[in-house]
């Protein structure tokens, strides 16, 4: 873990209200791991107060990593408006990656809206004969350009709620039908995304018995463990009640996660 | 202590620390995480998460929430409990060139003396805190620190108790801290320190539900700091015990602002979120204040305001 | 009321308000400054000024300083006094088309008492706002409103002097809020507003005096907003009495939370420093949510917190 | 008094941490007299929660007027980095302006570093002829260039602590000198700067019997008289024992205040 004033290689919108920001860490670069993710100080007033959370969606030349981040509120504001020449405090990378060292097993990467961050990241370093990228949106003007992280289109399919790109739907329309005609082996999936759409992931994968690893959002204090404050429910399995998000996820196995208390 | 670096030692009665500078209880954890970006060692000192006899789960979430200048918790007091605070995170403390404080709580008067007595005898703890803001269960759920009486029988028992200098920390949430303060004077209380967090809400006006689970929480941040020193200023006023000043220190200022009002030492909670060098840099700012107004040694600065 | 406006009228007792926008006493003068940037007749309501009996210069400078999303200030309740208020102020609020209610205080009981007969018959004038904040100086300075009983006392004195609705005003620095808030209720008012500012200080590190000449002051703005809405929603659920929000409102999300609560109205302070405008971009924010949410009364909101 | 949205339409250095700004508001341009200020948002975060209040010190265009500052805190630092194309929230034009209706008489302008500012406005709209401009600061560095204004430098006299431009020492020397040798007629006094520098001004014009008219500061948190956070202490002259800086001055005759007191 790092903190540091890192320099903001470029910052640009790549997708209605999303934007693609590098930022320059050769530390944090090398130690980035799919699925960790960074506390940025978006601003240096003291309103708004806290760091704000984001995945890390991918590093470029060794040397930057990069954030894909949707504007929602206050802090998100104010990084959209941030640029080439400024420098921000990033704190990480931060929590526990996703776990993809199984091997010869093909890889279901599911993504709802800006959930799809980590998991672009996760994509990248793997095997493109093993992974394929499921991504839902609510229309083709939110769908984030997967080139622009450096990934081919090939293993990509695409939802939209309005039918404008892909299939007319949500991803887990697309999830199902990639599940059912799946004959080579078991699957392992990995989810990022709202949480009704992580629900039913987390529904179908009981279901069949596969394996799913989910990456959950909670607000966050400290993002590393000191405040507690980003429980979630944890599930009988665990020997404890609550988990921290930031220190025992972001990513946490299904079986992990008390579903109906999240 | 070279020529020109200023002293910044004080003293908590029988407690020395190498800077003013503490981190405040429950915005550290065991300074574990955070010692992978800040040099414990030159810390005045680390107060541990709150500790509780048994372990407590804590609150359902959300449990925080951001306010302006400010943050909302409702954590429920989640720690792991005595018996495996003293066999898993006390040795890794005990090898730490920092003093170690101890925040301790319990939801009776006997509980808050079984943990001070299950602290007897540890080793590499230097002063335990006592965290009298708590629901009182015995007396329908007000903090033990909102009534004078209270917070003297919990400071008494506490002593009985403990083999160790005993600091109190104070709840903000009084019509008259100076009668709290007194109290725990009385009752024989080494320091106190204060402020806990101001109680406060808020709520999410599309869903018209409270943004913490638990309804309430404790503000804490910027926001607080002007009524932390205000508080701090008239309990220094009031007692003659060393008074550690909380609430809202962002960086060196902040904390000269409580040196000056009479706080023999300050802590650092929210702002450690922030920005987890802040003890440090304000370390680094007091010695620079000190070389810039020619002062040797930061006591002369305690308590130095002037009135009219 | 057009078939998509959404009807904003709100009763406290009594008095019935177009909307629940008021602007807090001591942060808006008579009204008169402001009237060049805003339309008055467009509020819910002005609370002047603090009105004493006799006329007070105030305390010495400096009387404010910022704070971290706050601001504290120790203006001492500079008034122009009663017989000029009557002669030279209410002939001009009387013509405004909008809810006026006068703030009054006074330095003990017989004053409160006094002030509150000197209004009597005044037309114009559609209650009283009781600050129950100032130092008792019967009881050694505290305030009346630190303390049931007296907050109990002045509110009958008022109540018994007075020919309109009474409201008391709150202090927030207090242990329990829901006493005095009961005790008041029992005396007599027809509502309570809350909170009034908390106390604060802030020190200059350069010159190492207090900031505020008068030492402490009042916090005010952004920073104590939640502090207030835990206060409004407590109240709300220990009296009968309708009850007013105030604290740290900037804008209609934060109104909507107070009402959401359970407040009847809100009053806006500091944010009409920081933005003229604020308490009409209040008032259209809520007409928008209320027709976003398809609520055609604003009724509907008030109470209307989920909890389980 | 107007409150509106202006754009700026430039904002630079023209001396050491000094920065000219112009703000376009006809509205605002038109109502302006000399002496009177306007109180700017520098953010919309609420930290800093309060306008800051700046002079006027000149108009330009008849669409725009200019403020001049100093960056001392955390709401000028924000200030100067505002540039064209953003827009500041500005109230104003507020307060009482110089009073400079007595013709024919010769007006001493004194200016003590960024007190300069209202001085500036006040000799652009004087007869040449009829003003002197005499003009303190700390070192040549910081020596406004008045012509950035649309002054000349005829009528200046300029006194730095540090004798790199102008006299050396402080600008009542200056005073001091053209009074001591002033032979035609009372001349009137209009003075802005620190408190000490103040004070002396109004000591003379006692000692001569000199008419003299001061802008203070203080912190204040409306601006336009509804909060009373801005008194200064009156003299035994006036009615009120306290006067308020935003309403009955910034600009007041050294007779309405007591000197002790401030
Ligand atoms: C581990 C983790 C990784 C994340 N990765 C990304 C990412 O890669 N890209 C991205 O765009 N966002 C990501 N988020 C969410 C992101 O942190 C929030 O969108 C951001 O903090 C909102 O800040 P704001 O100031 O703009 O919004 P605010 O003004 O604070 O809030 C606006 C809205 O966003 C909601 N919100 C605020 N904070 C969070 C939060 N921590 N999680 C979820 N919702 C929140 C609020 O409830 C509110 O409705 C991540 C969150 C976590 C916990
Ligand atoms: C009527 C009036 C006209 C003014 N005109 C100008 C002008 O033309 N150009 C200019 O540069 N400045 C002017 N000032 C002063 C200016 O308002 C302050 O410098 C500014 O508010 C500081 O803001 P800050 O956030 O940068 O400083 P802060 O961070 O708030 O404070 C930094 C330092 O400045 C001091 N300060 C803060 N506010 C004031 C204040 N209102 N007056 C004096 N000192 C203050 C503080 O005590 C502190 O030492 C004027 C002030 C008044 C009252
Ligand atoms: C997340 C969080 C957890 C806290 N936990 C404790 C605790 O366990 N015991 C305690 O005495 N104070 C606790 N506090 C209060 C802080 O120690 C401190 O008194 C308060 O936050 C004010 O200081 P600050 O404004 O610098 O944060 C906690 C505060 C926060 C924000
Ligand atoms: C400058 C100033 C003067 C005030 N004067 C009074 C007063 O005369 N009487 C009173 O009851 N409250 C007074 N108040 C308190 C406000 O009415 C209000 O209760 C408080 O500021 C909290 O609201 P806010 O955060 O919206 O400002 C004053 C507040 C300020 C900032
Ligand atoms: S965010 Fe602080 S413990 Fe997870
Ligand atoms: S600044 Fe508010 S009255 Fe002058």
């Amino acid at each position: 873990m790092i903190e540091q004033e890192a320099d903001i290689v470029f910052n640009r919108m790549i997708a209605r209200n999303t934007f693609l920001m590098a930022l320059k860490s050769p530390e944090i670069t090398s130690l980035a791991r799919p699925g960790q993710f960074v506390m940025v100080r978006v601003s240096k007033s003291a309103d708004p107060l806290l760091r704000r959370p984001f995945s890390i969606c991918g590093t470029r030349g060794g040397d930057c990593f990069m954030i894909l981040y949707r504007v929602v509120g206050v802090g998100t504001a104010i990084l959209r408006n941030a640029g080439k020449g400024d420098r921000l405090s990033v704190l990480g990378p931060l929590g526990r990656p996703f776990d993809f060292s199984e091997k010869g097993k093909t890889s279901f990467l599911v993504a709802g809206g800006i959930g799809i961050a980590p998991l672009l990241f996760l994509a990248g370093v793997m095997d493109p004969g093993e992974c394929m990228l499921l991504a839902g949106y609510g229309t083709s003007a939110e769908v984030v350009p997967v080139e622009q992280v450096g990934l081919s289109q090939e293993n990509l399919l695409i939802a939209t709620d309005d039918g404008t790109l892909g299939h007319k739907g949500v991803v887990t329309d697309l999830l199902e039908g990639q599940l059912g005609k799946w004959r080579r082996g078991r699957p392992v999936l990995f989810a990022c995304g709202p949480l009704p759409m992580l629900k039913r992931v987390a529904a179908m994968s009981f279901e069949r018995e596969l394996e799913c690893q989910v990456s959950v959002e909670t607000a966050m204090a400290c993002g590393i463990g000191a405040c507690q404050g980003c429980a979630v429910r944890a599930s009988s399995r665990e020997t404890q009640p609550y988990l921290q998000v930031c220190r025992h996820g972001p990513v946490f196995s299904i079986r992990s996660l008390d579903w109906k208390a999240l | 202590m070279t020529g020109d670096r200023p002293d910044l030692t004080v003293n908590i009665g029988s407690i020395e620390l190498n800077n003013p500078v503490l981190a405040a209880s429950g915005t550290f954890g065991y300074g574990e995480q955070y010692a992978e970006v800040v040099d414990l060692s030159r810390l005045g000192g680390i107060v541990v998460k709150g500790l509780s006899l048994r372990p407590r789960p804590g609150n359902p979430p959300p449990r925080i929430v951001e306010t302006p200048c400010g943050m909302l918790n409702a954590i429920g007091l989640a720690n792991m409990g005595l018996e495996e605070f003293l066999n898993e995170k006390l040795p890794w403390l005990r090898k730490l060139d920092t003093v170690v404080i101890v925040n301790i709580y319990g939801h009776n008067v006997e509980e808050y003396g079984m943990v001070a007595e299950g602290l007897r005898g540890a080793e590499g703890i230097s002063a335990l805190e006592v965290n009298v803001s708590c629901p009182n269960v015995e007396q329908g759920g007000m903090a033990f620190g909102t009534d004078p009486d209270a917070s003297a029988r919990v400071t008494e028992q506490v002593l009985k108790k403990a083999d160790k200098p005993v600091i109190v920390k104070l709840t903000p949430n009084v019509t008259d801290i100076r009668s709290v303060a007194q109290a725990v004077e009385r009752a024989g209380a080494h320091g106190i320190s204060l402020i806990n967090t101001l109680s406060g809400m808020a709520i999410d006006v599309e869903k018209r539900v409270p943004r913490l689970a638990n309804v309430s929480g404790g503000l804490s941040g910027p926001a607080i700091r002007p009524v932390a020193l205000y508080m701090v200023y008239q309990v220094v006023r009031a007692v003659n015990l060393p008074v550690i000043g909380v609430g809202g220190i962002m960086n060196y200022r902040d904390a000269l602002e409580f040196l000056i009002a009479g706080a023999r030492a300050v802590q650092v909670g929210t702002a450690n979120f922030v920005n987890p060098s802040t003890m440090l840099e304000i370390i680094e700012g007091l010695e620079r204040f000190c070389r810039a107004q020619g002062i040797i040694d930061i006591n002369e600065i305690i308590g130095s305001l002037k009135e009219d």
